[in-house]
């Protein structure tokens, strides 16, 4: 049953030491705030899941938050490659950084077993791709009818997934729209979940009957988070701040700046300044 | 070469090269301008999906991530990810599979993930992301990539996704049913898999480019075929949609590049 | 690429003898004018495969156009049985049925895996029940992670499927609203696909981003037939004549009464006959 | 009895045992009823879903098929067949399924296939539908139907769907974890499984009904609890929640009696 709450609350009642957490949205409505407060609240020894870690999951494991890292894209959308991921993979900084490594196929079906409640999933996939050599979880079945060889991998089941949202309604149900990504999976296919959102309002009225609702019964936890997507998007609320994507990389190639940015930026701020953050980009969409 | 660049050259070569009728998966970077070239010249009802889930997209500009919201605005419809890599992908549903490479091999086999080994690596880059299965379940895939020796070797660190394999008949010893690497657009030349041992081959050189100039910026010895021909130059249409585009892309996106 | 036609035109085009074939609608959007005109086309020998065969095969099956069933609830929903269909299992009338029976999971399963173009379907099903033990196309494969066994049925993937759904555009897309049942993947699983449709629109301005659309390169044919889903409904076109249903229950039990009714209904009309039948239900919706 | 009818004990005594915060799969007929009656009352947030993939739904009338119009226009969303079953169903999501059965063992064992042989059957039923995964997937099944000889029955022709197989520890042996039939409501009694041997025994008898009663509806020899009670009669509320819908039901459908 969803309970409304604060992000710290909410953050503090469901990320623990050393659980698998994902913080999914595939380039639209990645939760930043949340990922800042789980920053903030100095959780440790995480295995991070993700599709395409991006920034949020270069400033986690920048400051030390994860164990290990389950992924298929580690690059900074249209810009490059992620320097604190580098960093941790390359040099062991700040600490070594275990990697699962699989395809954005993978991945997707992953999470869609895990929501479907499977022990794995069932794919056509890793044909000929060296993956399939260094991540002993690529496994395969054979189809019992044609005798076809299929690619099998773990399901994806979180401790607690993280999602960002547009709207909530006042009994507590999410409603996602526009590029949904793999939000509704990652959700379904956890034990725990929190979402934050850019409104509350009274009720869906008038939302289409096949939109991508997640029932309040579904998720624990929803903060009220104008904003907590940034620099993402929110599709009808504001636009994706490109700038920010383009900066990080000048941030994260250097340990000291980026130590001073998340200092400056996240360790001293809270889940209010997102807000701000995106004021100006409110009109671009 | 007067009057457009290199990479001008590439991207329409690239955007030739597809049909009215295709149904396109698109990466991000030169692959996604070259798609949109082609819906904006001679290919207008040609369907562009990007890995995000949106199907039938028309941005006005081009996207900085394979998730921009103009994807979703101007698409026919937007599914889920696993939708998208099920029932679009594994479907059998796209004709053509546009990618780009860090590495690639003569057999059009494509690095993207480690320069150096896989567990201590010397450059970790972002790894495959859709490629693996783009690269198997397309009808045929498009390579598209500036020549340079680092990134036309002779060997791959890693296979992110295969191409040919080895060569000759390494698809269908894999159970691959469909078409693999059929063209390389470079920056200097077109080519194509010879039909026997699949290696690619020179078929034409853009205007004012040199075998010498192909062979200096590749890492293996380049074969050049029998009819070799040149590119013709890009038209006046051509650029003028393809800058039109650039020019637009940049002022929406606050004066970024787009990678 | 989608061609707008005649549905005489869409069935003889695109279903012949010996076809499997599937006519899906999950309760909502049954495709009863094709249905009708493939009776009135005589087709033979085809492989029907529905998860709720209802009064639409009934009908099939008893003029004689079904050689196979492939189905998983063969009653006429809030009614009874399935008088002709039970016929032709347990009298061989008008000739046998051979019949392939699964549950609801699986046949959901199995349309979802030819949509995904995989050789068969992977679920947890069928635990302790007897339809395992008569239907030779439900196997098993063990997880290669977790040593469970999970359920496998062979993947669905007609040679044409008929759906009916609210609009298409002048390109050919088409939107299906509202219970959407199973068809779109009916649709992609299948080789061909053939629709029918209350209206054309010029386009679907304003319409939900996530709505559920399929592209007019997913379908071969469209034809217009208003009221062309009738005695099922169509979301926001018109109400389910509950009516009909019920008095099929007395038609269906008398050979010659079926006869009668089908020469009176069908084979001695066409498909401009439905919207008159809807006009009466256009009000209570 | 007077003042209610044997079937309308049925419906309530169903519907009482749905809590608030409980996610039911509904099936049709009885269950249907038994669901919205525990809305209408004690129970205005329960979660009532239907296999058409309406997914807290609230009608105002009783819906004469898993999938009439109300259903989705009521309900907090609507999804297709096949993510109903895996993200909902076998994602472990429904707290309570709610059956109803042609024939029904001592052991909550499901037949609604075949009467005789399946492959030449005597009588060919409509077949499991969504029953077979209902049974394994929901936390816990609920069972209702009137009772006689043809129904309760000793051995059943066919297992449709799974309930305590032969009794004991049946269902861990097969690997499930769900806690199959806990509950019986017939127009008659309440019964609950033993939790030895699971076999169905009368835990409660509705007002006015006797041990004989029972036994002579049922096709194998009656247990009864030793703590047996009466089912409180229905309330006025109750009565007057049911008899109204089903009022309003008759109304809607045109006189049309729902199944």
């Amino acid at each position: 049953m969803a309970t409304f709450m604060s992000l710290a609350e909410a953050v503090s009642g469901n990320l623990f030491d050393g659980d698998t957490a994902a913080f999914e949205g595939f380039t639209h409505l990645i939760p930043h705030a949340a990922a800042h407060e789980a920053i903030r609240q100095g959780r440790r020894d995480l295995t991070l899941v993700r599709m395409t870690p991006d920034i949020v999951y270069d400033q986690m494991i920048g400051m030390g938050l994860a164990k290990k890292l389950i992924f298929s894209y580690a690059g900074n959308p249209g810009v490059g490659l992620l320097r604190r991921l580098r960093d941790a993979v390359e040099n062991d900084w700040p600490h070594p950084v275990e990697i699962e490594e699989h395809s954005h196929a993978a991945m997707a079906n992953a999470y869609e077993a895990g929501a479907a409640g499977l022990p794995c999933a069932v794919f056509r996939g890793y044909k000929g791709a060296s993956l399939a050599k260094v991540n002993p979880n690529i496994r395969s079945i054979i189809c019992p009818f044609t005798g076809e060889e299929l690619a099998a991998v773990p399901s994806i089941r979180p401790d607690v997934t993280f999602i960002h949202a547009q709207k909530a309604n006042r009994r507590g149900d999410v409603l996602v729209e526009g590029i949904i990504g793999i939000q509704k999976e990652a959700v379904l296919a956890a034990r725990r979940a929190v979402v934050t959102v850019e409104e509350v309002v009274e009720d869906f009225a008038g939302v289409h009957p096949n939109a991508c609702v997640l029932p309040h019964w579904t998720v624990k936890a929803i903060a009220v988070v104008p904003g907590g997507a940034h620099p993402s998007y929110a599709h009808g609320y504001y636009a994706r701040d490109n700038r920010s994507y383009l900066e990080w990389d000048a941030i994260a190639a250097d340990r000291e700046a980026f130590m001073a940015w998340m200092k400056q930026n996240v360790l001293d701020k809270d889940a209010d300044v997102f807000a701000g953050r995106v004021a100006a980009l409110r009109a671009a969409r | 070469m007067t009057g457009f660049t290199s990479d001008e050259m590439m991207t329409i070569a690239a955007a030739r090269a597809l049909k009215n009728d295709d149904v396109c998966f698109v990466g991000i970077g030169a692959p996604s301008a070259a798609c949109n070239v082609a819906r904006l010249t001679h290919a207008p009802d040609i369907t562009l999906i990007y890995e995000s889930g949106t199907i039938g997209t028309a941005p006005d500009v081009l996207p900085l991530s394979i998730g921009d919201g103009e994807l979703c605005e101007t698409a026919v419809t937007t599914v889920s990810v696993p939708e998208m890599f099920r029932y679009w992908l594994q479907g059998g549903r796209i004709s053509v599979g546009f990618l780009g490479a860090a590495q690639l091999d003569r057999f059009g086999n494509i690095n993207t993930t480690v320069i150096g080994d896989y567990h201590r690596p010397k450059v970790r880059l972002p790894g495959g992301g859709g490629a693996p299965e783009i690269a198997s379940s397309c009808g045929e895939i498009f390579i598209t990539m500036k020549q340079s020796k680092r990134g036309l070797v002779d060997k791959i660190d890693f296979f992110t996704s295969f191409g040919h394999g080895e060569g000759g008949h390494a698809r269908e010893r894999l159970g691959l049913r469909t078409k693999g690497p059929t063209l390389l657009i470079t920056d200097l030349a077109i080519w194509k898999p010879d039909p026997e041992t699949k290696e690619f081959t020179v078929t034409a050189l853009h205007p004012g480019v040199t075998r010498e100039a192909v062979q200096e910026t590749c890492g293996w010895p380049v074969r050049f075929a029998p009819g070799l021909v040149e590119t013709p130059a890009p038209t006046a249409l051509e650029l003028d949609t393809l800058r039109a585009l650039r020019a637009r892309t940049a002022a929406a996106h606050g004066g970024q590049e787009v990678a």
